[in-house]
């Protein structure tokens, strides 16, 4: 995936003028995933350019950019570090079409590396997208293949408004897809059915849609067909996609890394059952992060929503 | 006094008006007369009156602002009664393609772009229709968490270097912004890209009843700037000459190339820190009394009409056109039609997503939907 | 409800040597909102401390005060303030029992005043709740009255791990309602049935209670009993006394004014549907802020949950 | 040189070892020949012999666990080759009382307060036995994300000085710190309120790729300190005998009430930014070579062998000691039990809620109860 990211981002930078990188270590050194690598050597660094050590200084910078017509995309190093850009997503970017009534935008993409499963250290592995989600103004979309990386990214430059798009980390070198010569932009709002079945569904997104995938293989030994939707769009919601996969299935199971409470799995439940209750067979069962820090990496295996769980709550769901 | 004809207020005690505290602060209007007069007269035709019916402008609208709170017309109001000086001096020292970030306190900056009196007002009255136009004017939208618009005034600065452009952008803030860390992270910002780009602290030595030595213990804000690399200013913040002076210098130097520059306009609050304060509760409304006099308009007028750059109707004349426009704009503030929560909710977005969409606003949602609830 | 916060305050400094109290302008100015007026005068300014205008700085202070022994409670001036600390709380404050393996705690109390309902200006109407109950480590109080303002703050300081303690301003001078004279500490955990009913229960918290009390009085009109539960605790939510009311009611309506997306009334309904399914009579509906910044204020009360929009959510759930 | 024997190093061409870049930086081993033996044998009986051995335990465990990670034993690890000298003296500078607030870079300063090596390798291993007892050693847990341990310090400095209990804070952090908004406000912080801290800032030039002249114009970080109205003082991070004077001096200031001190470490970082980080992608190898002489271990060594403080056997025995130490603790990392995720989650309140306790965490939490589903 991170190929896909880096040739994603010089396709922007070759086809607008206006698009420009900024982040820390994202120049020479290409970034700590490499994701940048080579972009500085081939557009400068006026293009591609390394910041300080300072993410609301340089979020907040991107923001003062965007207002006057550059496209900045910025990369966050690692999931934890967007915190202290906290209040310039929130209270700024976020609110800028707002407070100018709706006529102007900030192109601004924020790339953020998220998530477990590398063996990386504290704060390393976080999954904050429920609360960007939460958030009024911003976008928060999030790939889980090279390819819909690369197409989401292209659409998150073109928007107008700002974008946090997160990056599952465990899947920057995972296998090695097959991946389109040039992109095209995908649909920012639009869930994609990874895998058909109309037994149960299984609502992941970033890394997660791996272990879906790896489930619904499971069920289907056992006679179940899982269908597979990959969010992709965490705001908004795909709310047609998902109220079709509970009519169509009627027992629906939500796979979210972060921890539970305030998630984006329990905005699915809440939506499915105010919205399609009737067609419900079962209660939308969670399976997530548990509600702690996100363990040090020994215990990561353990914490991390893994297929054996998301096999015990389809196995509930389907005798419920 | 400085070959430029330009001077330095001396060192007189700390806590009246022009003492130390006000120590290097660049003075036109503490100059001997003849310096004074000298300074007024050499400057480019018309721009003593410019300058003054700006300030006039600024006090019309503040006054009535105040009035309108008091009326339940408007909500709580931060009030800048005495910044009229630095604040006029701030946008007639730039060129008009200049951005500005200006923040609560700078309310009313755009109106000195021709943005009709009446849109900063319907903001203090909460009507989105108090969201001037950022494009046309060059102002970015007022931003109320103190110290957050520094970095956007470094990023369009940044932008304006990257793209050759010309411009220069200036952010406003105040003695209590410099505490904060993005006041930190966008001067070392600027400062190490050079950014062409101005921070202008108003220290008028209160944060709200937080006075300056609880904020820093370096007062004297203009040495923050040693730390990042960049000239550090200082100015009488009631001097409107001394204050465009000092900002149009240093747009010249980030225009060639020259970087940031933190100018420091230091003098004191003279009213309230907004209308729900009252400083009597912890400040001495003495020091009040001191710092009166310095009261910029007063001051300007009396140095206009010393060095005979006009006459004394010619600014009455300008005033009461100021204020009698101003009273106009606050009898008609009422009119404005509110827009629909749903037109508001469509303002967020380009692309509006279906939770903001009018059928989905308010719930239960399906209830408003054309067809019926799901489970009918 | 300000005079039972400033009061239970002096009762804290009173009885507690570590006990200190920190922010903008608490000192001889007393808040902005009053609430600590005359306690510097009364304790000294060594125990109420005037700071400098940054929030991540002193609330990281505080949390190193609280490493050493000291009881910080500190104020957040208003709402969106809280954002610039936002890094400290949810990557530090959080944190750091789990750092020492459970040994140590920091007992560490954030006062925030928040929501709208108060015509002022932009960013001081916001709720954040969600955001905090999200991230591990911190727990989430809302008093919605003077008297469970009073005991919850008391229990707050003494619970010896960070509290987010939010006060919803709009509640501040609202009525004037008797307290105790000394407040002994509440259940930090527990909801209140603040009205019994057995037909439906009304979930609410903050200055939504008082919505839904009104709701409840003309919901009573039309022969329906409604239960009025006040959380109180937003994080963890009081499950018990959750899924007693939707055992004994079979129908539910949360009340938030937070942006609907990943809020606390979503967690709450994807709660009921996993583990009440069996009792729901209707599903679980939302009346919420929307997903917007909150308007300027002459639009608020448009955007804000109101008594005819919780009637009409009660209504729909009585019909369902 | 100066009265007190001290010198500072000459002013010699930028970029190379003792160059420009560490002008002004307080030297010992960097004095002639004479004033530097005279230095050290002036020093408290065994102090030398326990720097040395202090570096020498630093340096033994961040082999070994650049060679654990290479075996896979431990996950990604920030190696402080060439760090020591400032470290050992931080700590030994300081009074067992005093509170130490490290970063990812000085993992194992707690070990020089008697903590087991095992444990912060632990922590490199993703096992919560990683951490340390905060309480007994006086050491806050090591923070990752820069810059936010500097506020931690203020606020435990400042809590010893309003309880008048004499002991002093010291915070660590690197030269990318600075760009950061919480150093500022915690710099700010200390110098109102006259908190008893030491902002220990070592500056090795980089911040993983990112070169200090990207990070901030003033490159000589000391001088920052002005901008808070504290003292800067600058000294030679190899230079473990001028490191102990600086700290020691500031730990005096601020245990007698003279407040905060900013003290600039200087120097280079000799190794990479971490296990998985390759300099040679961003930085000239043949500046790598330049610096390598001032490798701390070597030259403290020489210095104290030359003052005839200990025999080269004494150290080399120190030396193997250590090596042998960690080479065991090594061996035996892998055999502490893992906790299983019930009682971490167990770990992260006093009184642990429902959404933590053993029978919620994993889903369908009900399928788990005793009880049957609710629905069944
Ligand atoms: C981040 C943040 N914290 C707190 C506030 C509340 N507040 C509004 S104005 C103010 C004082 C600002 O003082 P200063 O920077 O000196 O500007 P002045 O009001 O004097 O112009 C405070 C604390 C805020 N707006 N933003
Ligand atoms: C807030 C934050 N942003 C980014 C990072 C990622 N990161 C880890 S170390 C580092 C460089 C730090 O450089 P410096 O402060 O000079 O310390 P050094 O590593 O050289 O000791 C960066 C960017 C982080 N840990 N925290
Ligand atoms: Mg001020
Ligand atoms: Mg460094």
């Amino acid at each position: 995936m991170v190929e896909a990211i880096g040739r994603a981002l010089a396709q922007v930078l070759a086809d607008d003028a206006d698009a420009l990188l900024m982040g820390e270590d994202i120049g020479v050194n290409g970034g700590v995933f490499r994701a940048t690598a080579g972009l500085q050597q081939r557009f400068g660094d006026d293009r591609v350019i390394d910041t300080p050590l300072a993410e609301a200084g340089f979020v907040g910078a991107a923001i003062g950019m965007a207002m006057v017509g550059l496209h900045p995309i910025v990369e966050i190093q690692f999931d934890a570090f967007v915190y202290p850009a906290f209040q310039q997503l929130v209270a700024q970017a976020g609110r800028f079409r707002w407070r100018t009534q709706g006529k102007y935008g900030l192109p601004l993409v924020i790339r953020l590396p998220y998530g477990g499963g590398t063996r990386a250290p504290e704060l390393h592995s976080d999954s904050p997208e429920a609360l960007f989600s939460h958030m009024p103004g911003l976008r928060v979309v999030i790939p889980s293949d090279p390819q819909s990386a690369g197409e989401l990214l292209l659409a998150a430059t073109r928007c107008g408004d700002p974008v946090i798009f997160m990056e599952p980390k465990r899947m920057y070198r995972r296998g090695r897809q097959e991946v389109f010569a040039e992109f095209s932009a995908g649909d920012l709002e639009a869930a994609a059915i990874v895998r058909q079945g109309g037994d149960l569904t299984l609502v992941a997104y970033g890394a997660m849609v791996e272990v879906a995938l790896a489930a619904a293989d499971e069920l289907a030994a056992d006679g179940v067909a899982a269908r597979v939707l990959d969010l992709r769009s965490i705001y908004p919601l795909d709310r047609d996609q998902l109220l079709a996969a509970a009519r169509d299935t009627g027992r629906v199971v939500v796979v979210q890394e972060a921890p539970r409470h305030c998630g984006v799995a329990g905005e699915v439940a809440a939506l499915l059952q105010e919205e399609a209750a009737d067609a419900m067979l079962a209660p939308t069962l969670r399976v997530t992060g548990m509600d702690m820090p996100f363990p040090l990496f020994q215990s990561e295996d353990q914490a991390l929503p893994s297929v054996p769980r998301v096999l015990a709550a389809a196995r509930a769901a389907m005798d419920y | 006094m400085r070959a430029d004809g330009t001077g330095t207020s001396p060192a007189v005690p700390a806590g009246a008006p022009g003492g130390a505290l006000m120590g290097g602060a660049r003075t036109v209007l503490g100059l001997g007369r003849e310096d004074r007069r000298e300074h007024l007269r050499g400057l480019p035709s018309g721009l003593a009156i410019r300058l003054y019916s700006a300030m006039t402008h600024l006090r019309a609208f503040d006054e009535r602002a105040v009035i309108l709170q008091r009326q339940g017309v408007i909500g709580t109001y931060p009030t800048y009664f005495g910044e009229e000086a630095v604040q006029a001096a701030s946008v007639l020292a730039l060129e008009d393609r200049d951005w500005l970030f200006p923040t609560y306190r700078q309310t009313a900056v755009v109106t000195l772009r021709d943005c009709p009196s009446v849109v900063p007002l319907l903001l203090w009255r909460g009507h989105p229709g108090g969201w001037h136009d950022v494009m046309r004017y060059r102002v970015a939208p007022i931003c109320i968490p103190v110290a957050t618009n520094y970095p956007h005034a470094v990023g369009a600065a940044w932008g304006a270097r990257l793209r050759h452009e010309g411009w220069v952008a200036l952010a406003y803030g105040g003695d209590g912004s410099t505490s904060a860390g993005d006041f930190h992270e966008a001067c070392n910002l600027a400062a190490v890209v050079q950014a062409p780009v101005i921070f202008l602290v108003t220290n008028n030595q209160w944060a709200i009843s937080t006075p300056i030595v609880k904020q820093t213990r370096v007062p004297r804000l203009a040495e923050k700037a040693a730390a990042y690399g960049m000239p550090g200013v200082r100015v009488d913040s009631f001097d409107v000459f001394a204050c465009y002076e000092v900002i149009q210098e240093a747009a010249e130097r980030a225009r060639r190339g020259g970087g940031p520059t933190l100018v420091e306009a230091v003098g004191y609050r003279l009213g309230p820190h907004g209308t729900a304060d009252e400083p009597s509760v912890y400040r001495d409304p003495r020091a009040d009394l001191l710092w009166a006099p310095m009261e910029p308009l007063g001051r300007t007028e009396a140095a206009v009409v010393e060095a005979g750059v006009a006459a004394p109707e010619q600014l009455l004349e300008l005033r009461s056109r100021a204020f009698q426009e101003l009273r106009d704009v606050g009898d008609r503030l009422g009119e404005l039609p509110l827009p629909s929560v749903e037109e508001l909710a469509d303002s967020v977005h380009r692309d509006t997503p279906w939770p903001l969409r009018p059928e989905r606003l308010y719930e239960p949602s399906w209830a408003r939907l054309e067809q019926t609830p799901p489970w009918s």
